[in-house]
């Protein structure tokens, strides 16, 4: 070729050039590259392998109980199915993942520009080849789609019949949980029993929300003017934590969930507690009557059974959660702290400082002992 | 042969030698300065954009960080993406469109200069627009696809989502407008000889970009007027308060929306097909498969949108004609990743920084294309929707993909753009820190997706098993930001004192290479007739080396050192672009202003005029 | 005018082409075509009271079949304006492909969009 | 392998390069030597315009999507679409059709070399045009005080948005016109320059078009669903 033609790259001189011990010397760094770009393959692989050691390690969250939601330790059947299909697609995507970066660093590392190449055959396609590699694709997601109708129309079909019916409602940042067919409304905390099918309808008051308990299975949107449908079946009792998945405003991630699986008898007597009104335990009564009195401030919003005030025991028109038996419930303010008298003086005080733009107004004209003995009322409704 | 020296023009009814100063570059039409405004803007917006990113892994670093309130973390990760995808990504691959473009097809000029100039400043104030959200702390705060009901007044009094909506609006028109120019100019200013199947992948990746844009934004621009109003003039359309359905929102934005994603993809395959075959002295594999794939993935792009809203509650039949055509679309995708394989494969590969960042590109986005296949299977969709699997998906195409392959353009074209060369040393330093700072942030947010932490979290407990990966992915950041860092400082180096780089350092197949780095105003000194796919590599390649190859020898390219025609005919600079964009965007811009001083009105009623006074010169100026 | 309009010789050269080919209709034709127009949306508002006006005559059948109507002779009128007034039955094919691939574009989309609001989103 | 020799193929097929002055200039038929001819023999503009047009394809389809998507959905005691006018509509209906005759009669004439034809019936677009727009105005006013407006439904807010920004067309388009009319008054326009016309009624037709589909869509088929058929 002219001199012309020579492209100007530096590292693209003539053969002739390069004396033998400059090659020696780039063969070495070209090996050194290698084993470069070796660790950098390898970095996932040594991830997951950190991953697997992290997924045990002990952990709990501010109540003591486990926050873990890892969507691969399944405890549903619904979360079942889908960890089956996610298996298959996963390691159909590893087998392409593993061939085409094969191909990758094979092509580069074999036909690696050496000194002295000449221009290699100008190959402009192979109409073979290329029907082959559009079939073969093809064909891998069609034994990925079967499995994935079918999942889809069997967990979009109804429910079995005896399914323990739930309603949520997503508010902006809490849940609100009714049992149509058990008369109980709670907030933030839902409890189901184990083994038997949770049928959810799911709708929101405001924004749109998602609803996700990463153990029990995916997650499905609220919205206003419509309700969706979901429902599980878990396998075993526990704790479970859960979390509003799709932006719903400032305090989006404090909206937090506890799914409490239990077994059908402590969920029965659960169920009929909710439904007796609460017997107070305390034993300072000035000091409960004290926070009785108080809450007469609350009524406007919240519904609380067994308060002496009518406007407490009126569910309709109420924007906060219902506080009945709040004294039993682990959380407060949508699952983000501990349910602890402290903690109720802090939130009732001034709510904005813990989960910025949420509804509920602040209380900061009340004394220290006021708000001691109003939390001392809300702990004893148990 | 081969000698490429340009004689200056004999008849030019402007000076040759471009004018220089300030006042030069508010009034260019030429495609080149456009696209090096562009090209600057945006990368300016690309630093911006990663600065949001910085905060966001900042406030992530560790379980109950506090160090930003929610709302300004929701700002930062709302800003992050629109800044990233509408006022970065989108207009670097537009200034890689005007800038190489016209010089790929031959071309002297686009087919409307000053329109071109238009579509820049239209797009410069509105990123501005947008941006200024900042200085009066209304930053844009319900992410980035504005999900109603959460945007309507009701939920969001304050001016963040009208920033947005104004932003968005305005950059929108500067897209349409660019897309039209480009697809004008692609269908009718190609140089004699270059058919549409003889067009370097680049052109053919920016014609069909073009068509996504058409299609795509005027839906994207109604469904934004549509919240506009219902912000400003109570209209209903997705205001639930009043029995509006949620879902049309989404369906209106993801019809945009996911058109959009392969608008930000197919520049990147376009640049991605220009350098594999350049670098392995080997043309394309497949030339008209990849034409075909690109074309179905685009159309059936249009088909797949509500595999967005898996969650949706849409219903089986939704659900099932939408994972199916998700599936589909992934085998032209993967039809064009074999394809490049197939180049690669008896190549002869020289491994510089574009080409790095070229294999780079196919190698992270392979993982990205990999977990959209997983996404697509609804069920499995259930689980990583809205989790960090999604936001990992989303990096491993966008930044693994599109934004290396931008890089990778830019090591490319840089010679082209400065005449000056990038240092080698750099620029491989460059790609291995951002190759493996890109992994280290990216790779762990599978892990916790998989370990259930949903994305846009402006905090999380402690005791979730999140913290470590957070960690990782936050470091991991940081080393990105050093790796653009290392880019900048090696364009800084190559301006100062450069290499020069002559007009084909990389014994490039097309059109461009022809011609002096930078290119004169006039591009090409004659305008060439073509005759094949790489028209220069053709010419190049001796008669012997073309024999033995199975060319037949001839010159492809009429180009090079042929006299000047004699009625080379270059656009004038011209300032009503300019005044038209500031009256289009007053126009918008008046919806920030507040009705009680009557602002509102005003600005808006102002805009029009100016509008209509920059359109109406621009119409009637003297041509040039 | 403006350097805009590049081709004002171009377009004289392909103007000429086309006529030489085609002949544009003369502007009898676009009388006729505009009493055709005409017609057809007289007999849309007809169309329109047919069914209340006959109840009495057992024509009650025909309120169904009233949206096809609309929309087959909304289409008519389309494809004559867009064939006849926009020329795009004698010019180039290019704009036909064009304009005709963003109509399929922008007609799927709505039928499927009307589909999921008003009928397999239950 | 199989397309070893593509370049080959294709090459012997184009003319051929670099011979003489085989360059642009025998590109085309009869250029006359000055502007750039383009590679479709297409004008630019008049590609732009369809472009445009095709894009406006999505804009509209979106808007009618909207509202065909909320049709249905009524908030109790608001008007709905029994308080068309479907008579007066329709005579609306046709003002813009028969702008749209003018229109190619102004082109027709300007291509027959006759200046006059051309102010005439320009001039008769437009002022169907603003006739056009007179009666959407009297026909919102009607409406605004019949309770029918925006923000009362979702019929009224897809009506008013899809038949405004219908209007803005319409706005635009007349003053295009009328900018163009009085051009052609004060200089008239050349033959040759037919195209700043056939532009200019692209955009006209298509804006027509627009209106047959809303009048359909729009207009009459939700008035003969409501109740009782027509009346």
């Amino acid at each position: 070729m002219p001199e012309t033609q020579q492209p100007a790259g530096r590292d693209d001189k003539e053969p002739g050039r390069t004396s033998p011990a400059g090659r020696a010397a780039r063969r070495q760094t070209a090996a050194r590259q290698r084993w470069l770009r070796l660790a950098a393959a390898l970095l996932p692989l040594i991830a997951l392998a950190f991953l697997s050691a992290c997924a045990n390690e002990a952990i709990g969250g501010p109540s003591g109980e486990p926050l873990d939601a890892s969507t691969i330790d399944v405890k549903s059947d619904w979360n079942q199915d889908i960890f089956n299909l996610y298996t298959l697609v996963f390691l159909l995507a590893g087998v392409v993942f593993i061939i085409v970066e094969t191909a990758l660093l094979y092509s580069v590392f074999r036909f690696r520009r050496r000194p002295g190449d000449r221009l290699p055959r100008q190959i402009h396609g192979n109409n073979l080849v290329e029907i082959g590699w559009t079939l073969a694709p093809a064909l891998l997601l069609v034994v990925v789609a079967i499995p994935t109708v079918q999942l889809i129309i069997r967990q979009e079909s109804p429910p079995p019949p005896d399914s323990l019916r739930v309603e949520i409602i997503g508010h902006q940042f809490w849940w609100e949980v009714r049992y149509p067919d058990l008369g109980v409304v709670t907030a933030n905390e839902i409890h189901i029993p184990v083994g038997r099918t949770a049928a959810f309808s799911l709708t929101s008051a405001d924004v749109q929300h998602a609803f996700w308990i990463p153990k029990m299975g995916g997650k499905k949107d609220l919205y206003p003017n419509r309700v969706n449908q979901m429902h599980f079946n878990p396998f075993e009792t526990g704790v479970y934590y859960g979390q509003c998945s799709e932006l719903c405003g400032e305090s989006h991630a404090f909206m937090k969930l506890r799914l409490m699986v239990d077994e059908p008898a402590a969920f029965d007597r659960w169920a009929a507690e909710q439904n007796v009104p609460t017997t107070p335990l305390f034993d300072d009564r000035a000091r409960f009557e004290r926070g009785q009195l108080l809450f007469n401030q609350c009524v406007a919003c919240h519904v609380l059974y067994g308060h002496p005030n009518p406007a407490a025991n009126q569910p309709a028109g109420k924007i906060g959660p219902n506080l009945t038996r709040i004294g039993s419930r682990t959380t407060i303010a949508a699952g983000w702290l501990d349910n602890t008298p402290a903690n109720l003086v802090r939130w009732i005080r001034n709510p904005d400082a813990i989960k910025p733009g949420n509804k509920m107004i602040a209380f900061e004209n009340l004394s220290q002992e006021d708000l001691e003995a109003l939390a001392y009322y809300l702990t004893s409704q148990k | 042969m081969a000698t490429t020296t340009q004689a200056p023009p004999r008849v030019l009814r402007r000076p040759v030698e471009a004018p220089s100063g300030l006042w030069s570059w508010l009034t260019t039409v030429d495609h080149k300065r456009i696209g090096v405004l562009y090209g600057v803007s945006s990368f300016l917006f690309f630093l911006a954009g990663g600065i949001d990113a910085l905060l966001i892994r900042l406030q992530l670093g560790k379980p109950m960080n506090e160090l930003f309130s929610p709302d300004h973390y929701n700002g930062f990760v709302t800003m992050h993406a629109t800044t990233m995808i509408f006022m970065a990504l989108m207009p670097m691959s537009v200034a890689f469109f005007n800038y190489i473009v016209p010089l790929q097809i031959g071309a002297r000029d686009v087919a409307f200069p000053r329109l071109n100039a238009f579509s820049f400043w239209v797009f410069l104030l509105g990123g501005l627009i947008m941006s200024s959200s900042y200085l009066v702390d209304a930053i844009p705060n319900q992410g980035w696809y504005g999900y109603a009901p959460l945007t309507i007044r009701e939920y969001s009094p304050g001016l963040n989502v009208d920033f947005w909506i104004v932003g968005l609006q305005i950059l929108g028109v500067a897209t349409i407008a660019g897309a039209i120019n480009f697809f004008v100019t692609i269908i009718n200013m190609r140089a004699p000889g270059m058919s549409l199947m003889r067009m370097p992948l680049f052109c053919w990746m920016t014609l069909i970009t073009t068509v996504l844009i058409l299609l795509a934004f005027p839906v994207f621009t109604i469904a934004l007027t549509e919240l506009l109003f219902d912000r400003h003039f109570g209209t209903t359309f997705f205001d639930s308060t009043r029995g509006a359905d949620p879902l049309l929102w989404q369906h209106l934005f993801w019809i945009f929306g996911h058109p959009e994603v392969y608008i930000l993809i197919m520049p990147a395959f376009g640049i991605i097909s220009e350098i594999i075959p350049v670098f392995s002295r080997k043309p394309l594999f497949g030339y008209a498969a990849m034409v075909l794939a690109s074309m179905a993935i685009a159309f059936l792009g249009f088909g797949v949108w509500a595999h967005h809203m898996f969650t949706t509650g849409a219903g089986p039949v939704a659900y099932t004609f939408f994972a199916l055509s998700t599936m589909l679309i992934a085998v032209p995708t993967g039809v064009k990743i074999f394809n490049w394989l197939g180049t690669l494969y008896g190549g002869s590969i020289n491994l510089r920084p574009p080409m790095l960042f070229a294999v780079g590109f196919i190698g992270t986005f392979v993982i990205g294309g990999l977990s959209g296949v997983m996404h697509g299977t609804v069920p499995v969709d259930w689980q990583q929707s809205d989790s960090y699997w999604i936001v990992a998906h989303i990096h491993y195409v966008l930044f693994g993909g599109t934004m290396f392959a931008l890089f990778a353009g830019i090591h490319y074209w840089w010679p082209k753009f400065t005449g000056t060369m990038l240092n080698d040393k750099l620029g491989q330093a460059t790609f291995w820190t951002m190759l493996v700072a890109f992994h280290v942030t990216f790779f762990p947010m599978h892990f916790l997706g998989t370990a259930g932490m949903p994305r846009r979290m402006s905090i999380y407990p402690t005791g979730t098993g999140w913290d470590f990966w957070n960690l990782v992915a936050t470091v991991g950041a940081f080393a990105l930001a050093a790796s653009v860092w290392l880019f900048v400082m090696n364009a800084f180096i190559s301006l100062r004192r450069g290499e020069p780089a002559g007009n084909d350092p990389w014994d490039g197949a097309t059109l461009e290479w022809a011609i002096a780095s930078p290119p004169p105003v006039y591009n090409f000194a004659r305008i060439p007739t073509v005759s094949s796919r790489d028209p220069l590599w053709v010419e190049k390649r001796s008669e012997e080396t073309a024999v033995e190859l199975g060319f037949a020898p001839r010159r492809a390219v009429a180009v090079v050192a042929d006299p000047v025609e004699a009625r080379v005919h270059m656009p004038n600079p011209s300032f009503w672009p300019l005044v038209a964009a500031v009256g289009l965007s007053m126009i918008f811009a008046g919806f920030l202003m507040p009705w009680y001083l009557g602002a509102f009105p005003l600005i808006t009623l102002l805009g029009i005029p100016v509008l209509m006074v920059g359109i109406t010169s621009w119409s009637f100026e003297p041509a040039g | 005018m403006s350097r805009d309009y590049p081709g004002a010789d171009a377009e004289a050269r392909h103007g000429s082409t086309a006529h030489d080919a085609h002949a544009h209709p003369t502007p009898a034709t676009y009388i006729k075509i505009a009493v055709i127009l005409l017609i057809i949306t007289i007999a849309e508002v007809v169309v329109l009271y047919i069914p209340s006006e006959t109840e009495g005559f057992g024509l009650t059948w025909f309120q169904p079949v009233l949206i096809p109507a609309f929309l087959i002779l909304a289409a008519i009128k389309f494809v004559i304006v867009v064939g006849y007034y926009m020329h795009l039955k004698f010019d180039d094919s290019f704009f036909l492909r064009v304009f005709g691939f963003a109509l399929l574009i922008a007609l799927t989309i709505a039928t499927a969009v009307i589909a999921l609001f008003h009928g397999i989103s239950l | 392998m199989a397309r070893a020799i593509a370049h080959d193929e294709q090459g012997r097929l184009l003319p051929q390069a670099g011979h003489g002055d085989s360059d642009i200039h025998d590109h085309g038929h009869d250029d006359h030597g000055g502007e750039h001819p383009t590679s479709t023999g297409l004008n630019n503009v008049k590609v732009l315009m369809w472009t445009f047009i095709a894009s406006e394809c999505l804009l509209f389809g979106s808007l009618i999507s909207t509202y065909l998507a909320v049709e249905g959905r009524t908030i109790p005691n608001t008007p709905g679409p029994e308080l068309f006018d479907i008579p007066y509509t329709s005579v609306s209906a046709f003002v813009l059709l028969f702008s749209s005759l003018s229109m190619v009669l102004a082109l027709a004439g300007l291509q027959a070399g006759d200046q006059r034809q051309l102010r005439i019936w320009l001039f008769v677009t437009a002022a169907l045009g603003l006739v056009f727009l007179g009666g959407q105005y009297y026909e919102f006013s009607t409406f605004y005080f019949e309770e029918f407006w925006l923000d009362k439904n979702f019929l009224g807010s897809s009506f008013f948005l899809l038949t405004g920004f219908h209007g803005a067309h319409v706005t635009v388009g007349v003053i295009w016109l009328l900018a163009l009319w009085l051009y052609s008054l004060r200089y008239g326009i050349a033959p040759e320059k037919s195209l700043l016309v056939e532009i200019s009624g692209l955009y006209w037709h298509f804006v027509d078009v627009v209106w047959i589909v809303i009048f359909a869509v729009v207009y009459l088929i939700p008035y003969s669903r409501i109740e009782g058929g027509g009346h």
